[in-house]
């Protein structure tokens, strides 16, 4: 069934360019039915998954490698499934009202169903790989949302920048998950489950012990943090902005952002509780919930003002990984569904804003409660939520959130500094939420909104975000129980141990209180005197923004590029002779100096040679000799094939009659060839190159000859391998029907090979009759 | 070692010394007619070292390696005689 | 047009012989020195002989077949073979036998005929890129100028 | 030293015998088409005697037929070879050393179609 729903997804992705055709909201809630039927889906499966027991299904793709496309659902998963397909369901609907003008609606629909598909995969994903495969999968779908409107220069900027920041990361993942992959081999898990996720947190303590754990880990990290956009890679979140509310509303804030989330969360009770883990998470995570709050403080588009906060509280989801415990994991679960809940809301909204106001720019707005009171209405309740105020949620959340940093196992440092940026990112909520609200809704409408004569509460268009942000208000009141039921198996599998818990509202008066209050009261304070806020330096100093750093080092690779391209493509045969011979003597000759010359044993003169064969052999280098000094083309092409022939002679003195066939067959028709090329070229060398060149050229050739003979020489001696011909000579007669064992070899035992060099040849005849044909034409 | 091979082992070793003197023919060769003549000449030595291997190794697949030989030595002189004369040296 | 008649008349002769000589290489292949490839180049010499002689319409009359379409037929004979075996549930180009050899011709089986598509594609290959250098317009700067020579 | 032995090393040192000589021949002769002599000997007697010696030694009927054919093969061809060699060198105008008798071929050959008058 879990294959299903993902895979079924991804299938009907095409589904999406039906809104092309008729009314647009009816089409959006339409399609919005597939996630929806999922969501239901998944929620049937609540019962059976309790604690940490996990339904998993298999479809083998490459068993012997242990390399299949497995899929588990377990609390955390279905957690993420359920917000995954619950809010899919809203955001498609509300995309059908949202774009109802825009032609690229059936496109826009496609992507986003496509990413929902991967989105799905990536969390039901029972094996490393498959999970991969779906990781990048999201990638790309957040690159075609984010350069959706592909005409404008920031959008098409903002996908690059997201798409060389995941992507990049994404590597780093794969080479962290299958060097996890070896250390699950290392500590001896089953080779074809070495990439299976409960394999791997099974083997969890000998992976910790063994040596492959820190770069694997450090990997990770890289790859997670790249996804969840965390502080040092945070800057392309912002720059996502530029895709249609929709998309950011869905990836950017509910899913794919939470992905490096999901990870960590699934991979912590394995490779969590060591410094390592502790310290990168609670710093990094920590950062970037302080840090994101303070930014978002400053900013005035609503949507970079609510890409900060998200990206913040990824950070303390990521914070709250790194403490472990019971009360994080808790903290964690919740945090999830409450974010999910009232971020995808206040973009819904936000969309809305920008949608009716015409601007997304808090300057321009303001006096809205008078024009859009229902708007109005739902965005304080999701405000609210945010800001963690009692009754709501996101209260909820962060009383979890506090618990979990006063209770944590760490050292007392880690304990206070993750306080802190509790404290600080809180007050951080309050005062951007305050300001988002007072600006776009209270006071007086600014001069451009006054011309807008026509703003009202959109009727269809409110409907999707009104249920999150309703939620994040009931759920507190009525649905405790069932949330903590919900929640509970989620976060056991972040524990790793099952916990049941029952969340309410009330915990009486503890510490944790003290300090929401406290913050909240501190947030209020700050609020009031907003504008010496407004006073501070607005942006980052210019060196430190990332979309710049990123900028200017595409255009260096690409300089580079052009650079190695000018030198090495000249066009002239020479040149890439040149490099070739550069390359090889480089490549084979120096390993083979440093490893395989010192080890070469001169085989003593085999006591059969002849004495003319070995003066046979002395008459090669006169033959040589003549090529070099040829003055005219034939005289050369004629030493070429002496020096042919003479091979050939050696092949008949050691009576290798099929050998010397082919090589004097080559030889004679490579003859023949040059002629017919050379009859047409200018009969004398126009111009020999300098001496210097030539002194160059003789010395490198010099080296690849001494390179050759010393390679096959080593082959002659080498005693590593042992030697293939007693197994072909005995089978030739058996096996292949024929005493010739040349060419048994070339057409039964290597026919395969023959296969390949025969459409080799007729490539090469393609080609030549191409460039033929091509010139013929032109004259 | 009997008489027989002993000799043909001489026999072996003065064509390959002839076939050391084309070579010479080869490297001066003033025109490239000349040089034409030496690439005959030497497709010529090939066959007949060919032959007498094949007879002192007693192997009768030389004798085929030795017929080919033959032809593509013919082919080759002609070929280049023809695009001599035709392309100039 | 490029005429020595002595040349002409040992090439016309030559021909025959040297394309039986090739089948002959094909045939035997299997336990004497031989095979798809050297007969198929043994093939192409004989017809580059007539090139040489006659020049590249003469070479065209040979095989009366469009040498490309040649190379294309060999290479697909070729990897036609490898599939009867796919049949019987083996690994695509293992080797199957007629039982008792032919009288005459010997014992025929996949790879025999595997070679027989080698044969077929190197001659078409070989021969085809010959015409193709002999057909190239030749811009005669020394004796006579500018017209082709053939 | 069999008859056989003795009949195959006969023949096969009058080949190399006159092998070695073209071949010096080929070195000391002092134009082109004196050595196109030398060429030819060893194309004709040489390699046919070689191949006569060693005829015997192989015993079977097919390898013997196999060599008659080579003979006559080189029959046909090695004065062909000779000639079309001789031929371009002087239509490519390497001049004789000893200019004697007068040239019949003056003129009568057209560059342009490349054939002989």
């Amino acid at each position: 069934m879990l294959p299903a729903i993902v895979l079924i997804t991804l299938a009907l992705a095409p589904l999406g360019l039906l809104a092309r055709t008729g009314p647009r909201p009816l089409v959006g809630w339409a399609l919005a039915l597939l996630p929806a039927l999922s969501f239901a889906l998944l929620l049937f499966q609540l019962p059976q998954v309790t604690g940490t027991t996990q339904i998993r299904e298999v479809i083998p793709w490459v068993p012997t490698m242990g390399v299949e496309l497995s899929f588990a659902l377990d609390g955390l998963s279905l957690l993420f499934a359920l917000v995954i397909t619950g809010i899919g369901t809203l955001i498609i609907g509300y995309a059908g009202h949202y774009m109802h003008d825009d032609p690229g609606l059936g496109r826009f629909l496609l992507y986003l169903i496509l990413f929902m598909g991967a989105m799905l995969g990536l969390v039901l994903a029972g094996n490393v790989l498959t999970m991969f495969i779906f990781w990048e999968l999201t990638s790309v779908t957040s690159y075609l949302l984010i350069g959706y409107k592909h005409d404008y220069p920031g959008a098409r900027r903002g996908a690059l920048q997201s798409l060389v920041i995941t992507a990049g990361g994404g590597l780093a993942l794969l080479l962290g998950l299958l060097i996890l992959g070896e250390g699950a081999r290392h500590a001896g898990v089953a080779p074809n489950q070495i990439y299976n996720f409960d394999a791997i947190i099974a083997a969890g303590a000998e992976i910790k012990a063994g040596p492959f754990y820190t770069p694997a880990l450090l990997l990770i990290l890289v790859g997670a943090f790249t996804k969840s956009a965390q502080f040092p890679f945070h800057f392309w979140l912002p720059g996502a902005m530029q895709a249609p509310t929709p998309a950011s509303a869905f990836l950017h804030s509910a899913t794919m952002v939470k992905a490096g989330v999901y990870l960590l969360a699934r991979l912590a009770p394995g490779l969590g509780d060591t410094p390592l883990w502790h310290a990168a998470l609670v710093l990094v995570g920590g950062f970037t919930f302080a840090f994101g709050a303070l930014v978002a403080t400053r900013k005035d588009d609503i949507k970079a003002l609510l890409a900060y906060t998200t990206l913040s509280m990824l950070g303390g989801l990521i914070m709250l990984i790194g403490l472990g415990g019971k009360y994080a994991a808790e903290a964690v679960a919740v945090n999830i569904l409450a974010h999910a809940l009232y971020k995808s809301a206040l973009f819904m909204i936000a969309g809305i804003i920008d949608h009716e106001a015409g601007s997304r720019d808090l300057r321009h707005l303001g006096g809205l409660r008078r024009m859009m009171p229902a708007t109005a209405f739902f965005i304080a309740l999701a405000l609210l939520s945010q800001m963690g105020i009692p009754i709501f949620f996101g209260f909820v959340g962060k009383e979890l959130l506090i618990e979990a940093a006063l209770e944590s196992l760490l050292a007392a440092p880690w304990r206070y500094a993750a306080l802190a940026a509790i404290v600080i990112a809180a007050v951080g909520y309050i005062i951007a939420a305050w300001r988002l609200f007072k600006h776009a809704f209270l006071g007086t409408s600014s001069p451009t909104l006054a011309q807008r004569h026509h703003v009202a509460d959109p009727r269809g268009m409110l409907v999707s975000p009104a249920i999150p942000a309703l939620l994040s208000i009931l759920v507190p009141l009525a649905l405790l129980p069932w949330a903590s039921q919900l929640l509970a198996p989620a976060a056991s599998v972040v524990y790793g141990k099952p916990i049941s818990f029952d969340l309410a509202l009330w915990h009486g008066f503890n510490t944790a209180l003290m300090v929401s209050s406290g913050a909240i009261l501190l947030g209020i304070l700050l609020a009031r005197f907003e504008r010496p806020l407004a006073a501070l330096p607005p942006h980052l100093p210019a060196w430190a923004d990332g979309a710049d750093l990123l900028d200017r080092l595409l255009a260096g690779v690409d300089r580079i590029g052009g650079l190695i391209m000018g030198t090495l493509q000249t066009g002239q045969l020479r040149r890439y002779m040149l490099y070739n011979t550069i390359t090889l003597l480089l490549i084979t000759g120096v390993p083979f100096v440093l490893y395989v010359l010192p080890g070469l044993s001169f085989i003593t003169p085999d006591p059969q040679l002849r004495i003319y064969e070995a003066f046979a052999a002395a008459l090669i280098p006169i033959a040589v000799v003549a090529a070099i000094r040829a003055e005219s083309r034939l005289s050369a092409i004629i030493s070429v094939g002496v020096v042919g022939a003479m091979v050939s002679l050696f092949f008949i003195l050691f009576s290798a009659p099929d050998l010397a066939l082919t090589q004097l067959l080559i030889e004679v028709l490579s003859t023949v060839f040059l002629l017919l090329v050379f009859s047409i070229l200018p009969a004398r060398f126009a111009n020999l190159s300098s001496p210097a060149t030539r002194m160059r050229d003789a010395i490198l050739s010099g080296m690849v000859g001494l390179l050759v003979a010393g390679l096959v020489l080593a082959t002659a001696t080498t005693t590593i391998f042992e030697p293939l011909a007693p197994y072909y000579l005995e089978n030739s007669l058996a096996k292949g029907k024929g005493q010739n064992v040349v060419n048994v070899i070339l057409v039964d035992f290597r026919g395969f090979d023959t296969m390949g060099e025969v459409t080799v040849l007729l490539t090469a005849l393609l080609g030549i009759y191409g460039l033929l044909r091509m010139r013929r034409e032109k004259q | 070692m009997n008489l027989f091979s002993i000799v043909m082992g001489i026999l072996l070793s003065i064509l390959v010394i002839s076939l050391g003197l084309t070579m010479i023919r080869l490297l001066i060769g003033p025109s490239i007619p000349d040089r034409a003549m030496a690439f005959d000449t030497i497709m010529l030595h090939v066959v007949g070292i060919g032959s007498i291997t094949a007879a002192l190794t007693d192997a009768v697949m030389l004798i085929d390696a030795v017929i080919v030989v033959a032809v593509l030595g013919f082919l080759g002189t002609v070929a280049l005689a023809r695009y001599i004369e035709e392309g100039g040296n | 047009m490029y005429d020595s008649i002595i040349l002409r008349s040992v090439a016309r002769l030559m021909l025959p012989i040297l394309l039986m000589l090739a089948v002959f290489m094909l045939l035997r292949g299997h336990n004497l020195p031989g095979g798809g490839f050297i007969g198929g180049l043994v093939a192409s010499c004989a017809i580059i002989l007539q090139l040489v002689a006659f020049g590249p319409e003469a070479a065209r009359r040979v095989l009366r077949v469009n040498y490309l379409g040649l190379a294309a037929f060999g290479v697909f004979f070729a990897a036609l073979w490898g599939l009867p075996s796919l049949i019987g549930g083996q690994p695509y180009m293992t080797s199957l036998w007629i039982p008792e050899p032919i009288p005459g011709v010997g014992k025929i089986g996949t790879p025999v005929l595997f070679d027989l598509g080698v044969f077929f594609g190197v001659i078409g290959v070989t021969t085809q890129i010959a015409l193709l250098l002999a057909e190239e317009r030749r811009p005669r700067e020394t004796h006579d100028a500018g017209t082709p020579a053939t | 030293m069999s008859l056989i032995e003795i009949i195959t090393v006969a023949l096969t040192a009058m080949g190399v015998f006159f092998t070695l000589v073209s071949s010096i021949g080929l070195l000391r002769l002092k134009d082109i088409y004196t050595r196109g002599h030398a060429v030819g000997k060893a194309g004709t007697l040489g390699v046919i005697g070689i191949l006569l010696g060693v005829a015997f030694t192989f015993g079977d009927v097919l390898t013997g037929l196999k060599l008659l054919a080579l003979i006559a093969f080189f029959f046909l061809t090695a004065p062909v070879a000779t000639h079309m060699l001789e031929r371009a060198a002087f239509l490519d105008e390497v001049n004789p050393i000893a200019k004697t008798q007068p040239n019949d071929l003056e003129g009568r050959y057209d560059y342009e179609t490349r054939r002989l008058g």
